[in-house]
């Protein structure tokens, strides 16, 4: 083969390689920018560039960057054609970069945009994204804040009608008339345990009454430091009703610690006793089932609470009365006029108001086309 | 060694199963071997998967390299080996947890014990606000933009209402500052029907995890013990 | 020391958790990656204080010669085989292993399944229709449980072939689940939560102080 | 007479339901099963991972509650080897790991799967607050070796992977209140996409976070496991456990309905 030969046969190929990327009219990729990602570390930049007509023939984009004052170098790999973005996440930090796109077709013919302007990673000391996060955070807690100081500085705060709570005295009653003992579990919670504090204050205002009636009232324990707890706290209820002679230290006893035996003991007791008002109040597990059905079967009036929610439906079922989650913590709160608890009650019940507000008026907005509340509540990146 | 351990532990499954019947000795005897083995099962694994990797193998690698640091053969390993030594910090405020086993220095462990909960609770209060408070609202309200740009079907659309009135009523029956009488005491009725359903779901599905782990049980000695015997 | 200590630490940790998550800063989060590092190592020795207290507990059991103070000493024998196999030797050890699946696991496993009996017992004995909640509650557990097992369809559509929906027991059970058991448990989600948030902010403002325990 | 019949011994009770799951035991039976949304959505994102993804599969259940996590943690096994999707294994529960270790063993020389380049078992840690932060920062801060202490670094799969970041899904499988941190904790703080499959008692909760995408999708309990085991055409435990528990759940529907008539009849006579 000739030389001009061999000129001619390249000379071919570049023009028809230049023709077909010019026959399909391949544009540079418009628009290009880069800029530093908003709401990082620092550690990434991001390249936008505009979307290409879909007969443009593109396949794919490539990322080429450039440190000032070096050679170009490709980034990532192959980008699918419809994309218009890229996070380049492998920058070095303080080092400024200058990014090109890099259009390529099928017949891997390419055509590349101009460059950006170079561009550092900083990295922001706050999220902007988080915004309504923090608001919302700062405003609950001043709400809790100011109810705590409210209820500390002795104002009234206002609790509502618990139905479990009432039937306290229904079920006392009963037991004095039939002239029966009271059983009051505590359920398997630990001292520490908020469901079990609960419980405890309950019991303190149901041994009051006791007291008064003269109705043996029996406590068996599954932890011996709540043991401890409960009879000095018992012992003070009876003193405080001027009955200390009542008290008798033995129907507060020490069980057994684990879960079944428990239980079962619980049973012996209430199919041997026969109380007529049972108290299942606290932290309960998959026991719970167990003995409200043994406190069912002798036909005890029976009112249970506890934040233990998958034990609830088989309390609800089986019992008389239930005090659900957090009515037994409000319960708490009434029983015990403990500031602390009655003000994050009302606290959280501005929570509860808010949300309730921000469901009604987003319903409202967002019919009408108006996304102000879903955007202030959307996550952010 | 495996037949013997299918039979001992089927006769420990009809110990435990022996309860049914009514508590006896050897439902207790294999109730207490089953507590002391499952703790002394944490234990070990507490001690290889959390103790070693975590505290010892670091600090021992930082300890090392700070002797060849000091015989001068540093290297840039050894270098990122001696930030385990910084380890010791934490360390010695775990270690401040045996502090329980003597009664007059027992209020040493509120040390760990405050790290421990200050931080799950500086976790929880963006993280629960953001996932459990602003995401679920957010999602009772997307349905209703889809309304807007009428791309839900009726059933949607009646769904989505519902699922926004038993919210609310739901919140409306755990609003302790009001008393539930007139229209809040009708929403709060509402709102117990509503929690009274999700009750009831909650039952038929534990019903179903019940009944899934005796499956499971009658299964193993059916098929495994009694299967390797006929 | 006894007390101020413990809140400043509690006080601090918790601002430090609060804060790094609303900055992206690389500074702040190396802080908040330390913290995490921290708390990490710190973890595992609190398994120190339940072990403690179990050792305790069943201690007083033996010395008091309570009821049943036989069984302590076969916690501590169980928990005496598994420690000293396994610490030296590690949980991979065959042995270990070996204990673990033909006593741990049985065990555990075989405890829980009682519960489908009471469960079945409750079901007959106590699960009254007492009140409107009540009856409600079990309607909607026997459609529920109608419909996860293919029991429920296969009952459907012979008895209820007249009806014109087919699978409807678990086509109902569904909805349940998806719209008004949805309604309920996102009220029970926010409620749970803002009690979570408000009892955390009280931690960390030391108003809530019960878990530094008793005493001075 | 009702009176009697109201108060029969439970024990008698026991017997009917011992009867009743173990004659379906040794004579099993199948039926149609559908399978629901949550399943399906779960079941569509794992299957449309390209090939070389990698999820991790966290077994937040102890040997208490093994009965429906297990077939869940078998079919998805089973799924993402034969769709060469990796699985990173991890625990939260320290009575946990021998099992889920010889879980993954087994699934993975079933389907031809080898360790270290398909499927990792990394372990436990304790915390589980501080490790589901702490593997968003860095998986080997919290992890330096696998269950067995080869050293992440000398993991094949592991060679691309820091964060959450590389990490297409994670599948809580749960007895416990663990999915809700996963959601809470990686999914809001780092943008992990969860999904779960969660035994029967927390089934209800996991509805709102599906309907607000917080999860991809979940596995009803014995129901889920039975659905996924349809999807991919391969009946297993689930499918035989849901099948033996029809029988169960009629004799329990019966005894309710039967207490309840028995207790409307004795009121009425009382009134």
């Amino acid at each position: 083969m000739s030389k001009t030969t061999q000129c001619l046969i390249i000379y071919l190929v570049l023009c028809l390689s230049i023709g077909t990327a010019f026959s399909q009219g391949l544009a540079p990729p418009s628009n290009v920018a880069a800029v530093d990602t908003p709401n990082d570390d620092g550690s990434s930049i991001t390249i936008k560039w505009d979307a290409a007509p879909e007969d443009s023939g593109i396949s794919g984009y490539q990322i080429l960057r450039r440190i000032a004052g070096s050679g170009l170098e490709e980034v990532g790999g192959m980008l699918p054609a419809g994309s218009t973005t890229y996070v380049d996440s492998t920058i070095e930090k303080g080092s400024a970069y200058v990014y090109i796109v890099r259009a390529v077709t099928e017949t891997e013919a390419t055509v590349e945009s101009e460059e950006t302007a170079p561009v550092k990673g900083t990295g922001e000391w706050f999220h902007m994204g988080k915004i309504p996060l923090f608001f919302g955070m700062i405003l609950f807690s001043a709400a809790i804040l100011w109810n705590l100081y409210d209820a500390r500085s002795g104002k009234e705060i206002f609790v509502r009608r618990i139905p479990g709570l009432e039937a306290v005295d229904e079920a006392l009653g009963r037991a004095t008339e039939m002239g029966r003992s009271i059983l009051y579990v505590l359920g398997l919670g630990q001292v520490d345990n908020v469901a079990t504090i609960a419980s405890m204050t309950i019991l303190g205002q149901v041994a009051r009454r006791t007291a008064d009636y003269e109705t043996p009232l029996l406590v068996p324990c599954n932890d011996p430091i709540v043991l401890n707890v409960v009879r000095e706290m018992v012992k003070s209820s009876y003193l405080d009703e001027g009955r200390p002679d009542a008290y008798n230290e033995e129907n507060i006893f020490f069980l057994t610690d684990s879960q079944f035996a428990y239980a079962a003991g619980v049973d012996g007791i209430m199919i041997r006793e026969k109380p007529a008002a049972i108290f299942l109040q606290g932290t309960f597990y998959a026991e719970s089932l167990i003995m409200a059905e043994t406190g069912n079967s002798i036909g005890a009036i029976q009112i249970a609470g506890t934040d233990s929610e998958h034990q609830l439906p088989f309390f609800i079922a089986a019992c008389d009365y239930t005090l659900i989650g957090e009515e037994l913590y409000a319960a708490t709160a009434y029983l015990s006029k403990d500031p602390m608890f009655l003000g994050s009650l009302k606290g959280q019940d501005w929570g509860k108001l808010v949300i309730f507000a921000a469901i009604v008026l987003g319903v409202i907005l967002e019919l009408s086309g108006v996304n102000w509340i879903t955007t202030l509540l959307q996550r952010v990146r | 060694m495996e037949v013997l351990g299918i039979w001992i532990a089927a006769f420990l499954t009809l110990c435990i199963f022996s309860f049914l019947y009514r508590d006896n000795p050897f439902y207790r005897f294999a109730e207490h071997l089953f507590i002391g083995l499952s703790v002394g099962y944490s234990i070990v694994v507490t001690i290889h998967q959390g103790f070693i990797p975590l505290a010892w193998e670091p600090l021992s690698e930082g300890v090392n390299a700070l002797q060849s640091e000091l015989t001068s053969e540093g290297t840039p390993e050894t270098k990122e080996a001696l930030s385990g030594l910084f380890k010791i910090i934490p360390i010695g405020i775990g270690l401040l947890f045996f502090a329980r086993l003597s009664p007059r220095h027992t209020w040493l462990i509120r040390y760990p014990i405050a790290i421990l909960i200050g931080f799950t609770a500086g976790a929880a209060i963006p993280n629960v606000l953001q996932a459990s408070i602003f995401e679920q609202t957010y999602g009772t309200l997307t349905p209703f933009a889809a309304m807007h740009a009428g791309s839900l079907s009726t059933g949607d659309i009646v769904g989505a209402i519902l699922i926004t009135i038993g919210l609310i009523c739901t919140l409306v029956y755990f609003f302790f500052s009001v008393e539930h009488q007139g229209p809040v005491g009708w929403l709060s009725k509402v709102g117990i029907a509503f929690l009274m359903i999700g009750f009831g779901a909650a039952f038929g599905n534990t019903v179903m995890g019940r009944v899934a782990l005796l499956i499971h049980r009658v299964g193993f000695l059916i098929n495994d013990w009694l299967g390797s015997i006929f | 020391m006894k007390r101020q200590v413990p809140l400043a630490l509690c006080f601090l940790f918790g601002i430090v958790m609060i804060l790094t998550q609303f900055s992206p800063h690389s500074y702040s989060q190396g802080v908040y990656r330390e913290v995490i590092n921290w708390n990490l190592i710190i973890n595992p020795f609190a398994l120190i204080l339940a072990v403690a207290t179990l050792i305790q507990t069943h201690m007083t059991r033996i010395q008091r010669r309570t009821e049943h103070w036989q069984y302590s000493l076969v916690v501590f024998l169980g928990m005496a085989v598994m420690v000293l196999i396994g610490i030296p030797l590690g949980p991979q050890n065959s042995y270990v292993e070996w204990l673990y699946n033909n006593l741990q696991v049985p065990m555990d496993a075989t405890m829980f399944s009682l519960l489908a009996f009471f469960i079945a017992s409750a079901a007959y004995r106590a699960f009254r229709a007492r009140t409107f909640e009540a009856t409600l509650l079990l309607i909607t557990a026997l459609i529920v449980m109608m419909g996860n097992v293919p029991v429920g369809d296969l009952i459907w559509n012979s008895v209820l072939s007249w009806l014109p929906m087919e699978d409807g027991a678990s086509k109902v059970r569904q909805w349940i689940l998806d719209i008004p058991n949805l309604a309920s448990r996102r009220g029970i989600i926010l409620g749970v939560s803002l009690g979570v948030i408000s009892q955390s902010i009280r931690i960390i403002l030391g108003i809530e102080r019960s878990y530094l325990g008793g005493g001075d | 007479m009702f009176e009697k019949l109201m108060n029969i011994d439970r024990r008698i009770i026991f017997v009917l339901v011992a009867v009743v799951v173990i004659i379906p035991t040794l004579i099993p039976i199948r039926l149609p099963t559908r399978v629901a949304e949550p399943t399906q959505k779960l079941y569509d994102y794992i299957d449309e991972l390209p090939p070389g993804s990698t999820i991790i599969m966290a077994f937040d259940y102890g040997p208490s509650s093994l009965a429906e996590p297990e077939p869940m943690a078998k079919a998805v096994l089973q799924h993402c080897f034969n769709k060469d999707v990796r699985v990173i294994g991890i625990t939260l529960y320290a009575n946990m790991p021998t099992l889920a270790d010889k879980l993954m063993q087994k699934i993975a020389t079933e389907n031809g799967a080898v360790y270290g380049e398909d499927y990792t078992f990394l372990g436990y840690r304790p915390g589980a607050l501080q490790v589901i932060l702490g593997m968003g920062t860095n998986i080997a801060g919290v992890f330096e070796t696998d269950y067995h202490g080869t050293a992440i670094a000398e993991i094949p799969m592991m060679e691309n992977i820091t964060n959450y970041d590389q990490i297409d899904l994670l599948l809580d499988l749960a007895a416990g209140s663990s999915t809700e941190a996963w959601i809470i904790y990686a999914n809001t703080r780092y943008n992990l996409k969860i999904a779960a499959g969660v035994t029967g008692v927390i089934i209800a909760q996991m509805y709102p976070y599906l309907q607000t995408n917080q999860l991809v999708g979940f596995m009803p309990g014995y129901l889920g496991a039975t659905e996924y085991e349809k999807l991919l055409n391969a009946p297993g435990d689930g499918t035989i456990g849901l099948n033996t528990a029809s029988f169960v759940h009629l004799l329990i529907i019966g005894l309710v309905a039967l207490g309840n008539i028995a207790f409307f009849i004795q009121r009425r006579r009382e009134e």
